[in-house]
């Protein structure tokens, strides 16, 4: 079975999961039957309708949740837990950063778990909110700060760690489009430089086409993987010109059409 | 079978809770049964003093066949509940009160400060010379001890408040009472349960010293009877009566928490996960 | 003029709130009350209910020079002693309880009964370990502060928040660590709460704990005024107590508004700006 | 006060120990029930509690060791005592209270507690002063006694842990050590006087004022009791197994205290110079404001 | 002064406005000079860079928190606490919502306390929540709900209380592109029915001049209105035709360019 898992160099390997959440008064599927897999080194981006499980499937691929059904391998070992060496921007950005400490201590958390020597730390926690737009945050307090701002903390800190796999669950729901704008290139670059595996959630379709290599496009519950569109952009993505390249506003076109089509066959289904 | 295997460890998917909640309160009961058992019959003190389990629960058997014990027991709760009663509604009314209006908490501080720290033990006369050795003389002092209790739980629970739903309510118009009710009070909910089961067996804990030292009835004055008479295992049956009684009102308080507190991260987070 | 008009929500009371408001909101109730208290003590026979006069000569009589080191301070280090040990004891095994429902499951009935055992009948079993000296009295104080903290501690650790938990697991977080920087602060005010209700326990049970084969100390001046019927004294120590109460609690304040400044700077900024 | 049809309630507050049998015995018998007394009686744990009960007139009446009486006399508390309560043997090592060593102690005499730790039940109180006269009378320096204070029921375990040197007890916890190889070596109530009254029933002086023929009929009542119950043993021993829950075996080897019907003033005027010598009183008692 | 303030029947006016946060450690001005106005059923949308001072002017407008300096009257009457008939949309949706109660009942409490009978009630709140895509969550707890889900029962909260006043911080910052057009449309339609004013706060340039009568671009800080675009969209709007029209391209570019320029002139002026 492990060696099955290994075969493509899977990094990321999703298997027929299935979440339930119940209880006594109330049974949700929130996940119906989810299979894919992401290579190493690849950026997907996941969307779907509000509610369609997307947020508990990147609990579950964490290890933070346990699914169901089905499983989910991480470099061809089973996920039973948190993995080594990933990072979650939590969609709560608000309820992820403890309140008790500054934004500086805030980022240098995991990093001191990681064990990196102090003056690198002080480097990375630095670039990392620089890179953000926050540089002069540092003693600030989480709740002392913009919505907008609390979320870029919570990107800095993810990226501050340098993960082998990222996931990003709307990260720049709260920021303007102009940071936005600079973020995703910011995502780009250190998916680049650092090779990571990302699973990355979001709303914009736009933001999709320009950020990932696939779009994963969801249908609402009972979840499936409703398609899976290979975004054949150039790899030096920039906001002004490869938004206005013709295959841009053809991919996005499809995602959409896609996205539509999952939602009427749904409501054919329903 | 891998999906079997694979199967995440974090939270179980349905909590076993239930059934091995317990099972497992009884194993612990057990355990500290078995300690006190084994340690007068190992001789690390002598039996004389303390009585091991199985004479106790002798004694226990004893106690259990006379009805006075029975009356005496009758005579506890009744102070104890009314007492708790009072005290937690008194609790709970001035600490609000005091508690979402800041100018009357500041005022009120020092007072509140200067009286907690004072033992029901020095209230004793006081309590003799208004009420004898009747009912009133143990409420007396079990209000006043476990007052305090749930007046500390429920400013620190006020101030628990989220600031969001707070400013939701008021951004709705909502009036103070109305806030009180809808926001700050199922806020404040955690902190006063905790201050509820503590002043529940600060309660019972007066009410049984208040019999032994004042008289009044009850299974303190029984206690009393048994410690002058060098009745050791009697004695210790008693306690152990009171012990148990704090047992049940605790498996009261967790019963209505889960109910009152089930949207509560520490209620939710152990059965739905 | 507007702006000043449209000062809003809590206004700018907090902000220009005088140095003499703060002195009046500290010593107003209590001056009242002393005041009352006096008027109506003031042509007392009734030797329990002694002038407050009286009162005020057996305070000066009694608690300064030598019983200032003789009585209070040995008992006053006591209860630090105990106070100490039941906030390390009651947070520590707080946080396992708290982290574990197992071990919650398992223990909390077996507390619960030894929670109930009142101090007159706990305190000779104490002495059947700790003997009779300094340590059965720091004893007696650690079983009576543990319970809140513990309980506090216990409730204040289930309720971490979800997300803050994950964030913590998903970055590795875990073992001393992650009690460190995410369970200990996220349960401290509740934490808190616990400590601020173990410190007037722990002065109660000081004074009971010198009720018991003691031949100094605070309480036991106390307990020993009151045998001998030297009533006013008897008050006077009352008031020490009263006036210990609120100095620690003073002291606590400082230290919980350091501790938890962001905390309650969280609180406050959404409040009245 | 009416006299009228009912009895008159009168509510007593007594300690549940062995000193307290007559009351319990006359109510039995219907000492009290025969002179237009409804008796109830309700034990408390000590003089905190009974004290401000009589004095508030909660209780009509309550029992109180003599020393306490005394301190409360020079306090000016209104209180009187009106009927004799518990007395020593006399008899020396064969007195209901003793100090006792543990077995193989170096103490072998009250001289030798100089210096050592002995526990009584209450500091100031009848307990060291009169154990204090003992060491004075053996040739020791009573100034040199450390006391500790710890109730009865635990000082057997606290002498047999070594906790203290000596302890003065009385019974039943004097059986209970002695069954454990405590060995008496002074009998302190004795050895300040030799038929020592050692408590009281009193009232306070709004009862004798307001009711005297109550007080009176008490009075009658509580020496009818006392006689009896010096006179029938087995009776005390019978009432005893009704309000306390002292062991068959202990009930037949322990010693009783004597009952006489009246107080010995001789012996309390021993007792209150011996508190004055020890300071326990601010003035000189007037044992005639406190006797009847 | 509230005649003045009454003069060309302002609904909501803000004049002077400066809010600085201080503490012991840490001085923030978040709102530099802010003066606007709006008229009686206006429907204007806020835009600015993340954490310049957006949020805090909605809640000095909302009278929860007290200016610096400056001032805000609502219907010719200064706002010294909230104002009846105004409803808020809060950015950090998740906490403004109770735990301790049902969806329904959290939609439902502010009608209590209106005064609605019960019989009007249970109609505002089955409608409200059908209009948000969550007719069947009634029963749910928010903390069982997705976050675009969460956002939307907040959103029926407003829409159900039929405010005079909206005022939306970034209200569709959760839901997919799908949900959130419709939503729109649903924010559009109450506007016109209700004749609510509504200030509306968000990051999407093209929602801000889809939905808005007039956009309002603040700049970094010191807060100032940079600039007031009037949005000359024909009234009846629908998300096909009106985004197609030449019309709206010219103004989305006009806004992104004076948005840009706020940037730049703060970059100059930093
Ligand atoms: N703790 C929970 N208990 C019960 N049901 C839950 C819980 N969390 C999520 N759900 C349900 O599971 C489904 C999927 O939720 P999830 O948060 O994964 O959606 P999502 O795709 O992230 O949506 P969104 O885009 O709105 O964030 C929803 O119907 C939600 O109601
Ligand atoms: N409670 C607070 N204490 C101190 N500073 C604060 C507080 N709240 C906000 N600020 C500061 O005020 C400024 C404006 O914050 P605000 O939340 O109003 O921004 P915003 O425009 O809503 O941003 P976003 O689009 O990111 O939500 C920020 O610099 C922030 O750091
Ligand atoms: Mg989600
Ligand atoms: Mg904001």
């Amino acid at each position: 079975m492990s060696l099955q898992a290994r075969k493509g160099s899977a990094m990321l390997d999703v298997r027929g999961l299935n979440k339930v959440y119940a209880d006594r008064h109330r049974t949700v599927e929130a996940v119906g039957d989810l299979t894919f897999a992401l290579r190493q080194g690849e950026l997907a981006c996941l969307v779907g309708p509000s509610g369609c499980g997307k947020t508990t499937l990147l609990r579950c691929v964490a290890g933070l949740l346990a699914p169901t059904a089905g499983s989910v391998f991480l470099d061809g070992r089973p996920v039973t837990g948190p993995p080594p060496g990933m990072a979650v921007v939590f969609q709560e950005y608000g309820r992820s950063l403890f309140p008790w400490m500054t934004v500086r201590d805030n980022v240098e958390l995991p990093l001191k778990h990681k064990k990196i020597a102090k003056g690198r730390r002080r480097e990375l926690v630095d670039r990392a909110l620089a890179a953000v737009g926050l540089p002069d945050a540092h003693a600030a307090y989480p709740w002392q700060l913009s919505g907008g701002m609390q979320q870029r903390v919570a990107i800095a800190r993810a990226v501050a760690y340098e993960p082998q796999v990222l996931l990003m669950d709307e990260p720049f729901a709260a920021v303007d489009a102009q940071t936005r704008a600079d973020l995703e290139d910011l995502i780009r670059r250190l998916w680049r430089e650092l090779d990571m595996t990302i699973l990355f959630v979001t709303h914009d379709i736009d933001e999709a086409v320009y950020l990932g290599e696939r779009v994963l496009i969801l249908s609402a519950s009972p979840t499936r993987v409703q398609d899976d569109v290979a975004i054949g952009l150039p790899d030096d993505r920039d906001q002004l010109t490869t938004r206005a390249l013709p295959e841009f506003t053809r991919l996005r076109t499809h995602v959409y059409e896609r996205i539509q089509a999952a939602r009427l066959a749904k409501t054919a289904r329903g | 079978m891998t999906k079997a295997k694979s199967a995440p460890v974090p939270h179980r998917a349905q909590g076993p809770g239930a059934v091995r909640g317990p099972l497992l309160g009884a194993a612990g009961l057990a355990c500290l049964l078995l300690v006190l058992e084994a340690v007068p019959r190992l001789g690390l003190v002598d039996d004389a003093y303390l009585a091991p389990t199985s004479r106790i629960a002798v004694a226990l058997a004893g106690e259990a066949g006379d009805g006075e014990f029975w009356t005496a027991v009758g005579d506890t709760l009744t102070a104890w509940i009314v007492g708790l009663a009072i005290a937690v509604a008194a609790g709970i009314v001035v600490g609000v009160v005091l508690a979402t209006v800041p100018y009357l908490r500041e005022a009120t501080s020092s007072t509140v400060e200067f009286l907690r720290p004072i033992p029901s033990v020095a209230l004793i006369p006081l309590a003799m010379l208004l009420y004898g050795t009747g009912l009133r003389s143990t409420l007396l002092l079990v209000v006043y001890a476990s007052f305090w209790q749930i007046l500390m739980q429920v400013m620190y629970g006020v101030q628990d408040v989220d600031p969001v739903a707070e400013e939701t309510a008021r951004g709705y118009g909502l009036g103070r009472w109305a806030r009180i009710r809808h926001v700050v009070w199922p806020s404040a909910l955690p902190y006063v349960m905790t201050g509820v089961r503590l002043a529940a067996a600060v309660a019972l804990v007066l009410t049984i010293t208040a019999e032994l030292i004042i008289g009044s009835p009850g299974l303190g004055t029984r206690i009393a009877v048994a410690q002058n008479s060098g009745a050791v295992p009697d004695m210790y049956a008693l306690v152990l009566v009171t012990g148990l009684l704090g047992v049940t009102i605790n498996v009261g308080a967790r019963m209505l928490e889960r109910r009152a507190l089930r949207w509560h991260q520490s209620v939710r987070g152990e059965v739905a996960l | 003029m507007s702006a000043a008009k449209t000062a809003g929500p809590g206004g700018k009371g907090g902000a220009v709130k005088s140095l003499a408001v703060r002195a009046l909101l500290a010593f107003g109730l209590p001056g009242v009350l002393l005041a009352a208290w006096w008027l109506f003590s003031a042509g007392s026979t009734d030797i329990y209910f002694p002038p407050l006069s009286e009162i005020f000569a057996a305070f000066g009589r009694e608690w300064t020079g030598e019983r200032l080191t003789h009585d209070v301070l040995p008992s006053v280090s006591r209860l630090l002693a105990g106070y100490g040990l039941a906030a390390i004891i009651g947070v520590a095994a707080g946080l396992a309880i708290g982290s574990s429902p197992t071990i919650r499951s398992f223990t909390e009935p077996a507390l619960e009964l030894l929670r109930a055992v009142p101090p007159p009948v706990l305190v000779p079993v104490i002495m059947l370990f700790a003997g009779i000296g300094d340590g059965m009295k720091v004893f007696v104080i650690v079983s009576g502060c543990v319970w809140p903290v513990l309980l506090n501690t216990v409730e204040g650790v289930r309720a971490v928040d979800s997300v803050q938990r994950e964030t913590a697991r998903s970055y590795g977080i875990t073992g001393p660590a992650l009690l460190r920087s995410l369970v200990l602060p996220a349960a401290s005010p509740q934490i808190f709460a616990g400590l601020r209700q173990a410190l007037s326990i722990g002065i109660i049970l000081m004074v009971i704990s010198e009720m018991f084969a003691a031949s100094s100390g605070l309480g036991f001046t106390i307990v020993q005024f009151q045998r001998s019927f030297a009533i006013p004294e008897m008050w006077s120590g009352t008031l020490v107590l009263g006036l210990l109460g609120v100095a620690l609690s003073l002291l606590f304040r400082l230290g919980e508004s350091r501790a938890l400044a962001w905390y309650h700077g969280h609180r406050r900024t959404r409040r009245a700006q | 006060d009416d006299g009228g049809d009912g009895d008159d309630k009168v509510k007593v507050g007594v300690i549940p120990i062995v000193d307290v049998a007559p009351i319990y015995l006359g109510k039995d018998k219907g000492f009290f029930s025969s002179r237009g007394i409804d008796l109830t009686l309700d034990s408390a744990q000590g003089g905190a509690a009974i004290v401000p009960g009589v004095v508030s007139g909660q209780f009509q009446f309550g029992f109180s060791n003599v020393t306490s009486l005394l301190i409360a006399q020079t306090k000016n508390v209104p209180v009187k005592a009106v009927a004799n309560g518990v007395a020593s043997t006399g008899e020396a090592g064969a007195d209901f209270g003793a100090v006792v060593v543990k077995k193989g102690s170096p103490i072998t005499s009250a001289k030798d507690l100089a210096g050592k730790k002995v526990s009584v039940n209450t500091l100031k109180n009848i307990g060291d002063t009169s154990v204090r006269e003992s060491v004075r009378k053996d040739g020791g320096d009573p100034s040199k006694v450390e006391f500790v204070e710890i109730a009865f029921p635990q000082m057997p375990a606290a002498l047999d842990a070594g906790q203290v040197d000596a302890a003065w007890m009385v019974e039943p916890s004097l059986s209970q050590a002695k069954a454990a190889g405590a060995v008496e070596i002074a009998s302190n109530f004795v050895d300040v006087a030799p038929n020592l009254t050692v408590a009281l029933y009193f009232t306070s002086e709004k009862t004798i004022a307001d009711d005297p023929d109550l007080v009176r009929r008490f009075t009658e009542a509580m020496k009818e009791s006392l006689a009896y119950a010096d006179a029938n043993p087995a009776e005390v021993r019978r009432i005893l197994t009704t309000y306390t829950k002292i062991d068959a075996a202990t009930l037949d080897t322990m010693r009783m205290p004597r009952w006489p019907a009246e107080p010995d003033r001789p012996s309390l005027q021993a007792l209150s110079a011996l508190g004055q010598s020890d300071g326990l009183f601010a003035t000189a008692p007037d044992l005639d404001a406190l006797l009847p």
